[in-house]
């Protein structure tokens, strides 16, 4: 229990970004939020596939005994992470285009100034 | 034919490449751009066709990406490594859709989205729209499920901001924020499941499933997710924002959109979980959910001055019959009912699902025909169209009709087999879908009444052909269903239905027997 | 970005620094794009770091200088180019009769080394087709980002005409 | 606002009670699929690098979608931020 302490810091940030998209009204603060609740679910993904004492699954200069493959870690969370790092990026790009493009209109980044909720 | 077995990946590979084009060819010429994606969408519909029948007469089909021999998934370790495409009954089906209203859509906008330095980027978005519905639908693998999520919800919101005004860009920011967090919250549920089996692909962890409390947190996180995007009750209020602001054809490809979530959602239910959870309180929360969408829906629909969020509502409301139908056959199985009328109640859910894409599609169509001449979405503000814009009227009348469930077009058919089988579970469900059913059609008289009848207000003039061929694809497919409801319900929606419950099927196609 | 006079310029120092430093950059990102299938780093880590390149020199320059040398439409072309030799290599392994995405080039010439099993100093000339989508996709990803932050700074700077 | 809240609690701890019911930090329960390829992915697509054979071979097909996203992104980005304003 004690040692899940990576996987609840986490939860944790999952939960502040969540209230950030909940609470905030500033829509930078809202895509702020996301962003971190993206790290969250990130870090959630790379942390579930540490093995106690691995090194990372490269076979280039490894180092001399290292055991194949307990000795490794997970390859394929941190795939799946460099996928979805790279969907935060492109979610990101698009969302502050809209923030721009609203600004531009509203002259505000206030989420209440119109009747934009969420 | 060599290239049979490899129909799956060319049917998601083909919109993608095709995508990744466009822009090029547009340095050579806007006709042969426009003539290039229609061509690669009526090459779409084409193979989905070829596909579908393939199913509906020899069963799943499996496609192994990267692997030497696609078709049998290559079990080292036990477990399925690469990704797997899988395809049975209901994917299908669901793509048959996607693909329908993508041609009409398609052929629709070559007039509808005026020239422009953003246009070829519209078509690249579109196309890539339809990638994603199809990669969702016919994905084995439930990362990959996460990822066309995402690429669709990205696309859709790029488009749905086509016009830029601020309430545009206003209904994009909202869908996307929806939908990035129903994807995170699918993404952390597939945490869940890679802590406890190490598997990714839906039939392989359907296998080992043992039902634990992070399967069950992991279920609500998805149905949650799931449920956010489709637009039912409780999340509902992103969609009418982006669904009126959107380009109407993009509307209508937003409606397949979020039907699409309505299948993982179900393929979640069904394959996923299946026999392990409790169907009886599932079921439950599912038909009150559908029963809540529709009076909602329906209910706010009624005082809607703007065309496009009224259909909106309505759109609600008629996922709500979608719901009701699946939530009363998943409460009804396992029990000895089911064969009885539990089947019924799913036949009618899902048939409902194609019949909503196509007379949705067509009622956000005639909505943006009329934009495309008056430009405005008021009601007040139209009048009289019908005595120049006559075909427009006559598609506007059949989607009306379609929709408020009137014999003999296909909304009444499924209707109708919605009716039948949740009398039989409970008389009050019937009576308030068809009390729903009355006020939908009440809420269109009124539409058809103010935009079309009346004396003539403005002088305009009928929409340019392809805009008007658009809108016939799907009127065709319309009178087809409506014409012929028991062949379409014996070939393509019982097919799709007893895939979605014969849950060992789609395990042992992957897993083997 | 538009606190500075000068359409936005920095400093001379930042400016001839920014140059000096571009093309140790860009051959950073080439070792990690090429390298990919040996150490860690990969076509979109590569490729972001030359977005990173792009966008220093636009944040040192002044978008208004540097929309003459790199134009938006340029960028999304070879992010086209980019995505598109993607999709074609995913493509050729269907006309192969094998399947979407099947790594062909393993045991051809061209990067078709396999490395010996267990730890090894690595081969640059191994990997099937994974150097080439690594380039694709770091092609992909500089013009991308590249130009979203270009067509922001633009977009910024017409909004600050307007007030 | 207080419906809000109360979703917010619940979720919260819905999340931390799923991180506490996980395995222990380091400690897996099964890695069936990982050790297959970490142990075959040198043979059979001739990269060192095991996480780019996973990106790039193994679910090559996430990294076409991820691509996918990227474009699509920079192209809604484009659309949205572009010149003409269309009435």
């Amino acid at each position: 229990m004690i040692w899940n302490v990576p996987f609840i810091t986490v939860a944790l940030l999952i939960a502040i970004g969540l209230y950030a998209v909940m609470f905030k009204r500033n829509l930078i603060k809202i895509a702020i939020g996301i962003t971190i609740i993206e790290s969250g679910v990130n870090l959630f993904l790379i942390t579930l596939g540490y093995r106690k004492g691995g090194v990372a699954p490269i076979y280039t200069n490894l180092p001399s005994g290292v055991k194949v493959p307990e000795g490794m870690v997970l390859p394929v969370p941190q795939a799946l992470t460099l996928t979805s790092i790279v969907i935060g990026v492109a979610v990101l790009a698009l969302m502050l285009s809209f923030i721009m493009k609203m600004y531009q209109h509203n002259k505000s980044l206030d989420s209440h100034s119109r009747r934009l909720k969420g | 034919m060599i290239y049979n077995e490899a129909i799956p990946a060319i049917l998601i590979g083909l919109p993608l490449l095709a995508a990744f084009i466009t822009p090029i060819i547009n340095l050579a010429s806007r006709k042969a751009r426009n003539a290039f994606v229609i061509a690669v969408l009526a090459i779409e519909e084409l193979l989905i066709i070829l596909l579908a029948w393939h199913v509906f007469t020899d069963g799943i089909v499996i496609y192994t990406m990267g692997a030497k021999n696609p078709s049998i998934v290559p079990l080292q370790a036990a477990v399925p490594i690469r990704i797997v495409l899988e395809i049975d009954g209901m994917a299908a089906f669901m793509g048959l859709i996607s693909c329908t209203v993508a041609m009409a859509a398609g052929i629709y906008s070559i007039a509808f989205i005026k020239e422009g330095n953003g246009k070829s980027r519209y078509y690249t978005l579109l196309l890539i729209m339809l990638a994603g519905m199809l990669g969702m639908e016919f994905t084995g693998d439930l990362f990959n499920l996460f990822v066309f999520l995402e690429i669709l919800s990205i696309a859709s919101c790029g488009l749905i901001a086509y016009r830029q005004h601020a309430d545009a860009v206003e209904g994009a920011f909202k869908y996307l924020v929806v939908s990035n967090i129903a994807a995170l919250f699918v993404l952390f549920a597939i945490a869940l499941f890679y802590a406890q089996y190490d598997l990714l692909n839906i039939a392989a962890i359907a296998k080992v499933m043992q039902y634990t409390q992070l399967d069950k947190i992991a279920l609500v996180l998805l149905v949650a997710a799931f449920a956010m995007k489709c637009g039912a009750v409780p999340m509902h209020f992103w969609a009418p924002d982006s669904y009126s602001t959107a380009p109407a054809a993009i509307t209508a490809m937003l409606v397949a959109a979020s039907q699409a979530s309505l299948y993982a959602l179900f393929r979640v239910c069904f394959t996923l979980y299946g026999s392990l959870m409790d169907y009886q309180t599932i079921g439950l929360a599912i038909i009150i959910f559908g029963l809540l969408s529709m009076f909602i829906g329906v209910t706010m629909a009624l005082p809607q001055k703007d065309i496009k969020r009224l259909m909106a509502y309505h759109a609600i409301s008629q996922t709500g019959y979608m719901l009701l139908g699946v939530g009363v056959g998943l409460y009804l199985l396992g029990s000895s009912d089911f064969n009885v009328y539990g089947i019924k109640a799913m036949e009618g859910g899902i048939f409902h699902i194609i019949n909503h894409a196509m007379y949705k599609g067509l009622l956000f169509l005639t909505a943006g025909a009329i934009y495309y001449r008056l430009g405005t979405r008021n009601l007040n503000e139209m009048g009289g169209l019908g005595h120049t814009m006559k075909f427009t009227s006559i598609f506007f009348i059949i989607g009306a009709l379609a929709i408020a469930g009137i014999p003999p077009f296909n909304g009444f058919a499924s209707k109708l087999l919605i009716y039948e089988a949740c009398y039989k579970v409970s008389p009050i469900l019937s009576i308030v879908a068809m009390l729903v059913s009355v006020l939908t059609l009440a809420s269109f008289i009124k539409v058809f009444h103010s935009a079309f009848m009346g004396p003539k207000m403005h002088d305009v003039k009928e929409v340019p052909k392809s805009m008007l061929i658009g809108m016939a694809v799907l009127t065709f497919v319309i009178i087809f269903f409506g014409l012929f409801p028991g062949w379409v319900v014996s070939h393509i929606v019982h097919p799709a239905v007893m895939a979605l419950v014969d849950k060992t099927a789609y395990i042992n196609a992957v897993m083997g027997g | 970005m538009n606190d500075e006079t000068n359409d936005g310029r920095m400093s001379i120092i930042v400016r001839t620094i920014a140059t000096m430093m571009l093309p140790f950059i860009l051959i950073f990102s080439f070792y990690v794009i090429m390298h990919g299938h040996l150490t860690p780093g990969g076509g979109f880590q590569g490729g972001a770091i030359a977005a990173s390149a792009i966008v220093m020199m636009i944040a040192a320059y002044g978008h208004k200088m540097m929309e003459k040398r790199i134009s938006e439409d340029g960028l999304s072309m070879v992010e086209s180019v980019g995505a598109t030799i993607f999709a074609v290599v995913a493509f050729i392994g269907v006309i192969m009769a094998a399947s979407f995405m099947y790594n062909f080039l393993v045991g051809t010439p061209l990067f078709g080394e396999t490395p010996p099993f267990g730890s090894n100093p690595g081969i640059l000339n191994s990997g099937g087709v994974l150097p080439i989508l690594n380039i694709a996709v770091g092609m992909k990803v500089i013009g991308g980002l590249a130009a979203v932050v270009l067509i922001m700074a633009l977009a910024g700077d017409e909004e600050g005409d307007k007030k | 606002m207080k419906a809000k809240a109360i979703i917010f609690v619940v979720f919260t701890a819905f999340i931390i009670y799923a991180a506490i019911k996980v395995h222990p930090f380091g400690e897996l329960q099964e890695s069936k699929m990982d050790d297959y390829i970490i142990t075959h992915a040198q043979n059979e697509t001739a990269a060192n690098n095991v996480v780019t054979s996973v990106v790039f071979d193994y679910r090559g097909y996430d990294t076409l979608g991820e691509a996918t996203v990227l474009f699509a992104a920079i192209g809604g980005a484009l659309i949205t931020l572009r010149k003409e304003e269309e009435k």
